[in-house]
């Protein structure tokens, strides 16, 4: 077993256990602070898979910026832990199997495919890449990235203020 | 050897998570943190088929972040909307806001 | 003046618009009007009929009336001796009724209207007569069946003259059916409906073997089952057994409709129709159809003479009278006696409406209809005594009156064709004398017996104030009996009286020529000849010992009725069981009411429950269901589709309600549905893809 | 990047400076002109129509096939220009309608203007958008806004119910989808529709994964059974004039991006997609009829009418092979943008006369308000799909194409449930016309509702009357389709 | 001039008028529908002097493109048949619009659904293009559920969508057989024209698609007919339809089945009408039986009405069955041609004696007695001479007497289908003699026998009423007495389409 196979396991085995732990704990809290290791083991893999970039704004959106703002809104409403309530709906055993079969429905087909080989290797410095990329073929989605980006953040601060 | 086949294996396992997440909770921001799981869940897919089948135009990495943001995007709206409906209904628990149904 | 024929049915018919539309204003002189029509009529319909006489040749004229495809249905009329001698006889009697009216109905609130149907009456029949294609006469036909339908009930606040007509209708309507199907085939065989060329092609047809239809176990030709089926209409205008149940209840109408629709003219339509559409019996293999006319006519004669026997109401006797009468008629046709049928019919047309009419005029005197409350009228009613006995006589078949002549000339066809029918015949012609005796005798003869309170007046004083008269006239209230009518009423039975004696004188042998009678010579059937079939001459022995059997039935009846050497009620006794069944009209009538008119009702009544509950719904069954249903979910609504509509409503309804708890409002609800959504279409699209 | 290629984006960009100025101009204005905002967004969607045309004209006319721009992520032809200028005639409607709506309902008017014309811009792209990250981008943009619009009656507890679970709901099928693009971009390596159709003959079994996942995402916007439950929720919650608009903006260009994904990007030999949406036709006409029967609150009924209405759209998919179907889609979905409009239109002049949402409160309504209860009589005689009426053209138009494919038994079920659909349409009709009035006295209609109705009238008989025009259009743009 | 296309649009000008109307001035929008009511019957009568009676084809067609990029146009002509039944529901659109004067609930909306129910009907008889034809047929659909609806009897509203939703189940049928019918036509060559489609008969020898369409059609012609036992909306209909609308539904409504049947059926699908033409017959049989024997255990005069329609159409249909099962057989065509014109004068018969029916019932039930029911009256006779004269007069038509019009139909009708099917006509035939009882059991339990008190003072026919029913009287007689004149405008439909069917 390399490193590289010893890495992804350990990031594995932290992905898969804190998103248990954000499915399954009772204490809300618990479960936005186990995201955090959900999400940087995602981080994680992507240095693995050369995604330095990608990696970054992972850190910087989703540990630093989304879980903060989950934290934030349970604090807010359920009076900070959300244990005084039932947090477990009523359809746990069908969701149980619908889970479980798309999982392993996923596992049959995708498991099979015979994964095109690569076009050839990753380029060297590839936030460089992806930057041409944004800019050449997805100038459009960036630009548009940024709209939607105001777009939300006026609505939600619309939505979100408190009125007198 | 890490071939895609891991990282499929593991993607599908943390969406199905996601969605076993968003299929059982009953407090809002506990579903949406569920759909977070699903996108990551995606983004790691991309990610790693960009390295194994679309090394040269990385088009995977500009979904991840394009998805990334979105989620962003998401969590504001959507906690936003949340706080806003637990201002008047006073619960964020979703079977407990059913004034429509049926 | 047969190009003019045409106008013959018209001026009644002008009369009948006339009167319906300005009657109410012409108030008395309404009667004028179609008095005035019916002249007119009658001299263009003996112009035409001394045309005939003088040898004119028979004259034919068609109009297109309908067409399909390349096909012309046409109509038209047919002027020749055997049709321009029914228009003389119908114009002649009609005229007379029509006069004889204008007394006996005075001061009806709806005198105009009485008018108006009379006239539309000679119209239809007279179309009837001169029409020239089985069309035309069946329109003619049935517009004399609604006429006589309207005149039954004239009196229409009278519940039994409203189910007497209805009766009427109905009953002749079944033989029209069956006519009508008979008229159908026909128009499959030959392509038209025009006397000339459909017996002209039966007539050719009758050498080649024709084609057999299969009814159940039996096989007909296909001529004769058409043959019969147009007898049908006969059988029912014509009173025949079967059908003959409603004319006795047609009595319900006025005495003149009763002399001129119910005696003398439209019942003898059927026979009229026979006579006209020989060929089409003639020309039948073994004239099998021919054979059931007789066997038809045979039966209605003699169990309408045993039926009159037993009944009191003087105009239902008559009525009887008459079925027994037509049935004489058929038989005579049936038995290749052509003329003599025809013969019949136009004697019997002047003396039973003689009948009738005297009779209305002891009605109009003593106000009742029984013959039993009549008695000692000959002294009171002179001229209605005569002229009645004329009648009598001539029914009877006494020589020398018109009866006379007629029914031996029948007697006579039967006794070489068929013995049997003979003595059958000769059966009916004896209590043909047996009871008409007997109703002399109760009604004129004797003492007086009737009542002093005349039965009450059908109209209401509201009637008579909408009509504008002042109301009934012939003073009843204080009534001294009964007393002679008033000319208008006598004149018209004298000169029928006058026809009754002198009629049948044209059936005298020698009046034509070759020592043959003249009707003989004038109202031939061509086909006999080729079919080298002769009608047997006049004879003596056979002429005196059906004479004999008239005077053996008036003889009975003096016995019991006049001398009363025997009283009735002894024979009454004699005959246990056969006096109810007769007087009961064999109970023919019940029968038919149980099975027809309940039958039919309720069978009505049962396909209207199954088209509400069962078409309309499948209902109980599912209705209930669905309402239950609906209930239990409070979700009924009003207006749920009822039917198999409301079967799919209920269904889709159903369905809606199953589907709708799914629709929860909770979000995890929903995604869990959508999730299961998509492993399911990837699945079945893998799996069945 | 080509400069030169911005001129194909001048309606969205049009649209979407609009409403970042209507952002700005919110803080300038005061509170009494607010109602400015709404004519600056109408002119502005009104300019977007025209810079269409030019568009249009730009590509060389209807018979000139289109260009794709920005790599071939993004592809202007007709069939997206016509997307575009239904949703510009949604959106405009809508705003023209809000006008009278939101005010007094709440004090952010320049922020509903705004919202509402950047998910007109979302729209826009949705239309011309030929590559899976703009697909999913310009989805998510249309989406996040509509959660925000349906939300925004802040004190409405119904209004934040819809909100929420419409977000929650749409969230998580946008999870799905996402993962659905993954993968079809692992089996392809590309994101662009075009290259995907070249590459996935190498997908065998895990296409139908990938498209069957995608499909909720689409399925989500178009209303389409399984993912089709949030919608009478939301319809009854969300503002009157947003529900109109979920009705009918994002319907249309998710249908525009379902059929142009399907088309463009899976190759029928790969997925035989056309008779899985059959199959989901049949079910979400059916399903959504059903339910429909049983309501009497008038927003949820259409809202169901509307699922059931996507089941008759989805015929045009599943009878793919014939000519008549995309056609018949493109010409469903206009007639149903004005029927639909309509309806909603005078749903509201209802609730504003009656101040209910029931169906039967609205008895009498035909009194009350003569011409309006008339429009309406159009427009349920229209969703039904009885002539001479834009619907009926429209079913007309998809009925054939199912005969047309050979699929009868899929027509049979459409004849079915469009008799089912009288029923209830015709209950309106009942309780407007049949029932005596609940009150006395006119109702009144505002100016914006008063233009909105008699704009979707004149478009439900016109396009119904005379649909030759229309007709011509979207012949062309179904023969200019990705070509 | 268009002449069609003015006759067919009048109306809808008409209607556009009443818009324009205050409502409150019901006297003047009673007068302008009258106005334009009969200024389309005018229109109509002008059709005659332009018809060339000699020519069997569709004539006067009037054409413009309507949709072409798919083969729709706006054509229409007339033959014989189609002109007879134009001219018949001009005529007794003025008639209902006249009687109708007494309506004053709504009276905007009234006229206004009458003017545009009578667009619908003439561009039934009068279009060309299947397409054409859909629309006007489902344009009948909508004015006579408001007129049922809103003022109609107590169940208006159940009767109202149960008759919606029962012909919107058969013209949705009939429109996938239209589509089937354009499919099979050469790619290219592909039209909704009428003429153009009968003549390839897209759909012969294709088997399945064949019968599919054929029932498709059948179904929806078999609806609106009513045929046995589609007809259970119709008494409810009829019922519970205020009186003019009852006799437009039962006068022209109830004729585009008949139409449908006689137009589109027999010359499109005649091999497998054919094959199912002695079914058809059957239900024919059954509704002419069963009709008059539920007639007969009605007591509701409108029911009872009702019924006796059903027992009418399936005359015609019967009629129409018989000229099917004579396909391909050449010495029957004079015999098919008798019954097609046999079914065509019943159409027209049963509209101006039906329509006259329920006049009378309206008469007596909208203003005077205020019931309908058989056995609350008696005696009438005296009470209301005139009205009696018409009532009883009419329903001696009905009933099929010689002189009067339903006698011709019914013999044209039976002469014509026994030559090709005896067994089921000579059963029909029974059928007249149940009719003749139920009928004249109404006319005794109504007019004749002792006067019910309660009725003693009701006026007569008003110079209004007298005007509506004496028109249809005389058409009654007038062509009792003399069809041929009649006979020859539809004989050249009928000889037409025999020839066709060859």
């Amino acid at each position: 077993m390399n490193a590289e196979a010893l890495a992804f396991y350990a990031l594995a085995a932290m992905v898969l256990v804190g998103g248990a732990l954000v499915v399954y704990s009772r204490n809300l809290v618990h479960a936005a602070v186990s995201l955090v290791p959900t999400l940087l083991g995602v981080a994680g893999l992507y240095v693995l898979l050369h995604a330095e970039f990608v990696t970054a704004i992972q850190i910087l959106i989703y540990v630093g910026a989304i879980t903060v703002l989950i934290l934030f809104v349970i604090l807010l409403t359920e009076g900070a832990t959300g244990l005084r309530v039932r947090q477990r709906n009523e359809q746990v055993p069908l969701a149980l199997g619908v889970c479980g079969a798309l999982v392993v429905l996923l596992w049959v087909v995708l498991l099979r495919v015979p994964w095109g080989p690569a076009a050839g290797p990753l380029p060297p410095y590839n936030p460089g890449a992806v930057g041409r990329s944004f800019l050449m073929p997805y100038v459009l989605a960036f630009e548009v990235t940024s709209l939607v980006i105001l777009a939300s953040l006026v609505g939600a601060i619309v939505i979100a203020r408190r009125e007198e | 050897m890490i071939g895609l086949p891991h990282y499929l294996v593991l993607s599908s396992l943390l969406f199905g998570m996601g969605l076993y997440g968003v299929l059982t909770r009953r407090n809002a921001v506990a579903i949406l943190m569920g759909i977070e799981l699903m996108l990551n869940a995606a983004n790691v897919n991309f990610v790693a088929f960009t390295k194994f089948v679309d090394p040269t135009f990385v088009r995977g990495h500009v979904a991840a972040l394009v998805i990334i943001t979105l989620a962003a995007c998401e969590a504001a709206v959507g906690l936003a909307l949340i706080i806003n409906a637990y201002r008047h209904l006073e619960t964020v628990n979703v079977d407990q806001v059913d004034l429509l149904k049926g | 003046m047969a190009r003019l024929a045409w106008l013959i049915p018209l001026f009644p018919l002008a009369g009948y618009g006339i009167l319906i539309f300005r009657g109410r204003a012409l108030g008395d002189r309404a009667p004028y009007v179609a008095i005035g029509a019916m002249a007119l009529s009658a001299v263009l319909g003996w112009g035409t009929f001394l045309e005939q006489v003088l040898g004119a040749p028979p004259f034919v004229w068609r109009a297109a009336w309908a067409v399909g495809g390349e096909r012309v249905i046409t109509v038209g009329y047919t002027v020749d001796p055997l049709s321009s001698i029914t228009v003389a006889m119908i114009t002649l009697v009609g005229g007379l009724i029509f006069v004889y009216s204008v007394g006996y109905m005075h001061g009806d609130p709806y005198y105009a209207r009485f008018f108006a149907f009379l006239s539309l009456f000679c119209a239809g029949m007279l179309t009837m007569v001169l029409a020239n294609s089985f069309l035309l006469m069946l329109i003619g036909w049935e517009v004399i069946g609604l006429c006589s339908y309207l005149l039954i009930g004239f009196y229409f606040r009278r519940r039994s003259a409203n189910l007497a007509q209805m009766k009427a209708f109905l009953t002749t309507r079944v033989g029209d059916t069956l006519m009508l199907v008979g008229i159908m085939a026909l128009f499959w065989q030959f392509g038209t409906l025009d006397y000339q060329t459909v017996f002209e092609a039966v007539r050719e047809g009758a050498e080649k073997a024709s084609a057999v239809v299969r009814l159940g176990p039996w096989e007909v030709p296909l001529v004769t089952l058409t043959a019969l089926l147009i007898f049908g209409g006969p059988i029912g205008k014509s009173g025949q057994f079967p059908l003959h149940v409603w004319l006795p209840d047609a009595m319900e109408g006025p005495t003149p409709v009763s002399a001129l629709i119910h005696a003398a003219t439209m019942v003898a339509a059927g026979v009229y129709l026979v006579g006209r559409a020989y060929p089409l019996f003639f020309f039948t293999p073994h004239h099998e159809a021919l054979a059931w006319v007789a066997w038809v006519g045979t039966v209605t004669a003699l169990m309408a003479g045993l039926i009159a026997l037993a009944q009191d109401d003087i105009k239902r006797i008559l009525a009887y009278s008459t079925i027994s009468q037509l049935g004489f008629m058929m038989a005579g046709l049936g038995v290749l006696g052509y003329t003599a049928g025809l013969f019949h019919l136009l004697t019997h047309a002047f003396f039973k409406a003689l009948l009738f009419l005297a009779a209305g005029s002891v009605i109009h005197a003593v106000h009742t209809n029984n013959i039993k409350e009549m008695g000692g009228l000959w002294r009171a009613m002179p001229v209605t005594f005569w002229t009645f006995l004329a009648g009598f006589l001539a029914l009877a078949g006494v020589f020398p009156f018109a009866g006379f002549w007629s029914k031996d000339e029948i007697l006579l066809e039967a006794y070489h064709h068929n013995p049997g029918i003979y003595a059958l015949l000769t059966a009916a012609a004896f209590l043909t004398a047996l009871y008409m005796s007997r109703l002399v005798a109760y009604a004129f003869f004797g003492r007086y017996r009737g009542p002093e309170q005349p039965e009450p007046d059908p109209w209401l004083p509201e009637d008579y104030a909408r009509a504008g008269v002042r109301g009934p006239h012939h003073g009843h209230g204080a009534h001294h009996g009964p007393h002679e009518s008033p000319p208008v009423m006598t004149v018209p039975l004298v000169v029928l009286a006058f026809f009754a004696l002198v009629a049948g004188f044209v059936g005298i042998p020698g009046t034509g020529p070759e020592g043959g009678s003249w009707i003989h010579h004038f109202l031939k059937f061509e086909g006999f000849e080729e079919a080298g079939i002769r009608a047997p001459s006049f004879s003596w022995p056979l002429a005196l010992r059906s004479l004999a059997v008239a005077f053996a039935g008036v003889g009975v009846a003096w016995v019991v009725y006049g001398a009363r050497w025997v009283r009735s009620d002894q024979v009454r006794e004699w005959v246990g069981p056969l006096y109810p069944f007769l007087r009961n009209r064999m109970y023919i009538d019940t029968v038919y009411a149980w099975v027809f008119v309940r039958g039919g009702l309720a069978l009505a009544a049962g396909l209207r429950w199954f088209d509400v509950q069962v078409v309309d719904g499948l209902v109980n069954l599912v209705g209930w269901v669905t309402v239950l249903v609906s209930r239990l979910h409070r979700l009924f609504d009003t207006y749920v589709v009822d039917g198999l509509v409301n079967l799919v409503g209920g269904l889709t309804r159903g369905l809606g309600i199953l589907l709708r708890p799914l629709q929860t409002g909770r979000a995890y609800n929903y995604i869990l549905v959508a999730a299961a959504g998509v492993a399911i279409i990837v699945v079945v699209s893998l799996w069945k893809l | 990047m080509n400069w030169a290629d911005l001129r194909w984006l001048v309606p969205e960009l049009v649209v979407a400076a609009a409403a970042v100025a209507l952002l700005g101009a919110d803080l300038v204005l005061p509170a009494d002109r607010k109602r400015w905002l709404g004519g600056l967004a109408l002119a502005s969607l009104v300019a977007a129509g025209a810079a269409c045309a030019v568009v249009l004209t730009d590509l060389g006319g209807l018979g000139a096939p289109g260009v794709r721009v920005f790599a071939d992520t993004y592809t202007v032809d007709a069939f997206a220009v016509y997307f575009k200028l239904v949703a510009l005639a949604a959106v405009a409607l809508v705003v023209l309608v809000s006008l009278d709506y939101f005010p007094g309902r709440t004090p952010h008017l320049g922020e509903v203007f705004s919202l509402l014309l950047f998910s007109g811009v979302g729209l826009l792209l949705m239309a011309s958008a030929s590559d899976l990250i703009l697909l999913l981008l310009s989805i998510e943009f249309v989406s996040l806004s509509s959660y925000l619009l349906a939300g925004f009656l802040k004190r409405d507890p119904k209004s934040n119910e819809a909100g929420v679970k419409y977000f929650l709901y749409g969230a998580a099928t946008t999870g799905v989808m996402a993962y659905g693009f993954s993968l079809l971009y692992g089996l392809t390596g590309s994101t662009i529709l075009y290259d995907i159709a070249a590459r996935l003959d190498r997908a065998g079994p895990a296409a139908y994964l990938a498209v069957g996942m995608a499909l909720a995402g689409f399925g989500f916007k178009v209303s389409m059974v399984p993912f089709h439950q949030w919608t009478p929720d939301v319809y009854e919650g969300a503002p009157t004039p947003i529900t109109a608009f979920l009705s009918v903006g994002p319907k249309a260009a998710g249908f525009a991006a379902l059929v142009r994904t399907l088309s463009i990007g899976i190759p029928l030999e790969q997925v035989n997609w056309p008779v899985l949406l059959a199959a989901l036709s049949a079910v979400t006409m059916t399903v959504g009829n059903l339910l429909a029967l049983l309501q009497r609150n008038l927003k949820r009924m259409l809202a169901y009418s509307s699922i059931a209405h996507a089941g008759y759209v989805l015929i045009a998919l599943a009878a793919w092979k014939s000519a008549w179907a995309l056609q018949g889609l493109l010409y469903y979905l206009l007639a149903y943008l004005f029927m639909n409009l309509g309806a909603f239109f005078v749903a509201m002049v209802a609730a504003e006369g009656t101040g209910s949402d029931e169906i039967p409160d609205h008895a009498g309504l035909s009194q009350r308000a003569p011409w309006v209860a008339g429009a309406m009589v159009v427009f349920m005689l229209s969703l039904t799909g009885i002539p001479p009426t834009a619907g009926f053209f429209g079913k007309f138009y998809l009925f054939a194409a199912a005969v047309d494919a050979g699929l009868l038994w899929l027509a049979a079920l459409a004849v079915a449930n469009s008799v089912i659909s009288l029923y209830y349409y015709v209950g309106v009709l009942r309780a407007l016309y049949l029932m005596p009035p609940a009150a006395p006295g006119p109702v009144p209609v505002p100016a914006g509702l008063r233009v909105g109705v008699l704009v979707a009238l004149i478009g439900t008989l016109a396009a119904g009357l005379y649909p030759e025009p229309v007709v011509t259009f979207v012949e062309v743009a179904r023969r200019l389709l990705g070509s | 001039m268009p002449i069609l296309t003015l006759t067919l649009f009048l109306p809808l000008v008409g209607a556009l008028v009443l818009l324009f109307l205050p409502k409150e001035d019901a006297d003047r929008i009673r007068r302008v529908t009258l106005g334009f009511t009969l200024a389309t019957f005018v229109a109509s009568l002008l059709i005659l002097p332009r018809f060339e009676f000699g020519r069997r084809e569709i004539q006067l067609i009037e054409q413009a493109a309507w949709i072409p990029a798919v083969g729709i146009q706006y054509k229409v002509g007339v033959d014989g048949l189609s002109l007879v039944l134009a001219l018949l529901t001009t005529l007794l659109t003025v008639l209902s619009v006249l009687y109708s004067f007494r309506e004053t609930h709504r009276v905007k909306e009234y006229n206004l659904l009458f003017l545009l129910l009578e667009t619908g009907m003439l561009g039934v008889f009068f279009a060309l293009d299947f397409f054409l034809f859909y629309v006007f047929w489902e344009l009948t659909l909508v004015p006579m559920y408001f007129l049922i609806g809103i003022w109609g009897g107590p169940r208006r509203e159940y009767a109202a969508i149960k008759f919606f939703l029962y012909t919107l189940v058969g013209s949705l049928a009939m429109l996938l057989g239209i589509l089937l019918l354009y499919f099979h036509l050469p790619p290219g060559q592909r039209t909704f024209d009428v003429l153009e489609i009968v003549r390839q008969r897209p759909l012969a020898g294709t088997g399945l698609l064949a019968q599919l369409a054929f029932w498709g059609f059948f179904l929806s012609f078999a609806i609106k007919v009513p045929m046995w036992p589609f007809h259970t909306w119709l008494p409810d209909a009829h019922v519970e339809a205020p009186t003019a609308g009852s006799v437009i539904l039962a006068a022209i409504l109830l004729k585009l089945g008949t139409y449908g049947f006689v137009r589109f059926s027999l010359p499109l699908f005649p091999e497998v009408f054919h094959q199912h033409a002695l079914l058809i017959a059957t239900l024919a049989v059954i509704g002419v039986i069963y009709g008059a024997l539920v007639a007969m255990a009605q007591t509701d005069l409108k029911k009872l009405v009702a019924y006796s329609s059903v027992n009418h159409m399936g005359y015609v249909m019967l009629a129409v069955a018989a000229a099917a099962y004579a396909y391909g057989r050449q010495e029957l065509a004079d015999a098919a041609a008798t019954a097609l014109n046999g079914a065509t004068m019943e159409m027209l018969a049963h509209g101006i004696i039906t329509g006259a029916l329920f006049l009378v019932v309206g008469v007596i039930y909208d203003d005077r007695a205020h019931t309908r029911g058989v056995d609350d009256f008696g005696g009438l006779w005296a009470v209301l001479p005139k009205y009696g004269a018409v009532s009883i007069t009419a329903m001696f038509a009905s009933l099929g007497l010689p002189g009067l019009m339903g006698f011709v139909a019914e013999f044209l009708i039976f002469v014509g289908s026994f030559s090709i099917i005896p067994v089921f006509t000579a059963l029909a035939a029974l059928g007249v003699v149940i009719t003749a009882a139920f009928f004249l059991w109404t006319i005794q339990r109504i007019f004749l026998g002792p006067t019910n008190p309660r009725w003693v003072n009701l006026p007569d026919l008003d110079r209004r009423e007298a005007w509506t029913l004496f028109p249809l009287v005389v058409l009654m007689i007038a062509f009792g007495v003399y069809p041929k004149p009649l006979l020859d405008i539809i004989n050249l439909t009928s000889s037409q389409l025999v020839a066709m069917l060859r």
